[in-house]
């Protein structure tokens, strides 16, 4: 599955994009994110499947686009 | 008759120049059912960070994510506040100090509900959409902003 | 150092032109501490009426009152708001329907000071400042306007 | 005394301006009006003395500048 991120946490990542397994909810994909990338465990960020920002553990179905946000600054 | 109201875009690249807030303002003298317009504008400020002032924001955003959003935002301001228009712009790329980032329109037959409608709109963009500032220095370092 | 102000004059003949506003805006990039701006502008509606509908308010007002009245709300508002800048705006004579007829702006660092002020100048304004409208109607008749 | 006069005041009145004796308190002044415009007592104004508008019965200095001032609709 293909994740997208944004601002502080692409930099940290070091790509806008990253290509991993089909991870089924949002918590296993957390726990791989931050075993690949342990910087991440000292940022906010939250978790945006099919563009709806999810709370907690949220399932991820096959093909979603699932995206990591750092906290919105805009305006 | 309801119209039907689908995405728009609210991303500009770059500045927003007063003249296209003067065109925006000047589109709506048709409408003479409007009694008040309500803006809001954010500008850039030269804000002094260790080591130096910001020089410029660079904004980037998950454009699909914000567009869906802001129209969800739109439709639900639109159902609260008895609204004539309402105008959303946002800018993308880099924005110099002194210049406009964020541009809200709103207008009404009666000034309350255009002025009440543009305050939510301008609260609602600055936390629900997927938008992010990248504040330059003129020592050319930058930090990511944080709304406050 | 505090500057001191003294009474600027508010009136302009006829409608406020969209034009005004975008120099208004733009004199404004300079100031690299503001953040944000809030505008409200007031346009003639084209109301019905027994008789007619509007087409134009003309407008008097006690000018040398109104211009001490609207010194002292402006200061009022510096004091009790945060601001960088103030400026109001009214039109003396007639304004056609889908005219501007009241230019009010407010910039400050941070958002709310400017939205804040903005939304109770116009307040009082309306409420305190001696000036009155005339209602044209298209059939040539009038009414005095009745602020609510 | 002069007395100034503004929107559907000065049209009942007839002109935008009056000429009348030095009255010295606007109770007098009021008195006076209603009496030669008998209209004016249909109608609602306040009265400003020296560009500030007054509550009740107020006195009138000589040389004040005095005006009656319908309600406001500016906006």
């Amino acid at each position: 599955m293909k994740i997208l991120a944004f601002g502080k946490i692409a930099e940290i990542i070091g790509k806008p994009q990253l290509e991993v397994d089909d991870f089924p909810t949002t918590e296993i994909l957390l726990g791989y994110l931050h075993q690949q990338y342990p910087a991440l465990k000292n940022h906010k960020f939250s978790i945006a499947v099919n563009k709806k920002q999810v709370n907690g553990n949220a399932p991820i179905a096959l093909g979603a686009e699932v995206a990591l946000l750092p906290p919105f600054s805009g305006g | 008759m309801e119209k039907t109201r689908t995405p728009k875009n609210i991303f500009v690249e770059g500045a927003i120049a007063p003249e296209k807030i003067a065109k925006s303002i000047a589109n709506h003298s048709s409408n003479t059912a409007i009694g008040g317009h309500s803006i809001f504008l954010g500008q850039v400020r030269a804000d002094e960070k260790e080591g130096g002032h910001v020089r410029a924001i660079e904004y980037t955003a998950y454009e699909d994510m914000a567009l869906q959003q802001a129209f969800e935002i739109r439709e639900a301001v639109f159902a609260k506040y008895p609204l004539t228009c309402m105008h959303i712009y946002h800018s993308l790329g880099e924005v110099k100090t002194g210049e406009i980032c964020l541009f809200v329109f709103t207008s009404s037959k009666h000034r309350k509900a255009a002025i009440d409608a543009c305050e939510e709109l301008v609260e609602r963009i600055k936390k629900e959409l997927p938008i992010w500032g990248k504040e330059i220095l003129d020592n050319e370092q930058s930090e990511w902003k944080v709304n406050t």
